[in-house]
């Protein structure tokens, strides 16, 4: 599963994608629970999730109880500011 | 019908020419131009830099825009977009519409901007003489 | 901050050029274009004469600039409208504003093309094949 | 007393302005009254007084009893079509 990171997010975290794998089904928040074990600059990346939107397959999702698959890609990042 | 998001500089006047020759036959024409400004609560910005989620902008514009010629009758846009580095003064975003009549391309202009405010996966940090900063999403 | 009544044609990309470049530091340019639609109710126009009276025109442009600078922060304006005998996909009027933000920018022009349907003293007579027609008023 | 004439009114009376005198102030409604005696032209010009706007030096009246004097500028004209 790849997952990307944009804006303050991937500059917290100091990079812009991890590609992981999943042998189950799990949640959006699931995800973010193991991304958070990896490192402190995780877990201050995702300290504050009202405001990290995410997305599957270029998709907002409306909720971290989303599921993901194995070959979704997934993205996390501050509201956008584009325009 | 045209969607195109750039690193280099987005040349508006050749755009608007050719856009409104290929659409002659549209009674409005209206274009938006958004701009790098020269400064920020007094502080004065060196530059800009704009990323994209480039795949996921693309989906979600196109998305946008099927939504949107649903309710308005329009003939034709093209919407342009940079990312990068940019210097005050120069351009972000242009948009262009060309309709039957006046109200519903600006409708549908104004729309298409709200989605970039919203929707559409770019992000801003302005660059300032001592520091920098990524904007907050406005409402 | 120029108002131009022409009978030669409308050069939009060079004034849409210079105007963008003179306000580098507005966030935001909005611009109208007004053109001779190819027909009406499935009736040819051949072409379109446009009448004005210019002194009157002029006096009413700058009045109602003069109210829409009161309600809206704008850096700056440029409004071109031809009168004279034009052609199909001809450009008929082209409105231009800069502004710090968008929103006080689509409020002008739009405010600027509801005086150009309500007092600005100009008139349009569409030229069929077989006939012409004052236009009546819109509403 | 400059009286100038536009669109498909002066396509109707022929011209695009007359010039008049008069010795005493008198209303708008007036100098209609006396144009009309003119020729059926201007009869016709001025039959649907509702959908004929009139300005004194490029200002809108707002009734045909507002009075003019000899030195005004008159329009008669249909409502503006620009834009």
């Amino acid at each position: 599963m790849k997952i990307f990171y944009f804006a303050k997010i991937k500059e917290i975290i100091g990079k812009n994608e991890d590609i992981i794998n999943i042998d189950k089904q799990m949640t959006v928040g699931d995800i973010v629970k193991m991304l958070k074990l990896i490192d402190e600059s995780y877990e201050l990346a995702f300290k504050d999730l009202k405001n990290i939107k995410c997305s599957i397959n270029c998709n907002y999702i409306n909720s971290f109880q989303t599921k993901v698959k194995n070959n979704d890609e997934i993205a996390f990042f501050p509201p956008v500011t584009g325009g | 019908m045209k969607i195109i998001f750039q690193t280099k500089k987005l040349n508006i006047e050749e755009v608007l020419k050719s856009f409104s020759s290929q659409n002659s036959s549209s009674g409005a024409v209206i274009s938006f131009l958004g701009k790098v400004r020269p400064s920020r609560n007094k502080k004065k910005i060196k530059s800009m830099d704009i990323e994209i989620y480039e795949k996921m902008a693309l989906y979600q514009t196109k998305l946008a825009i099927k939504n949107l010629l649903k309710k308005f009758n329009i003939h034709d846009y093209f919407i342009m977009h940079r990312y990068g580095n940019l210097k005050p003064g120069e351009n972000i975003i242009f948009l262009i519409v060309a309709s039957e009549h006046r109200k519903e391309g600006f409708q549908f202009i104004q729309e298409i901007l709200f989605y970039f405010k919203k929707k559409i996966t770019f992000w801003k940090k302005e660059n300032y003489i001592q520091s920098s900063k990524w904007l907050d999403s406005q409402n």
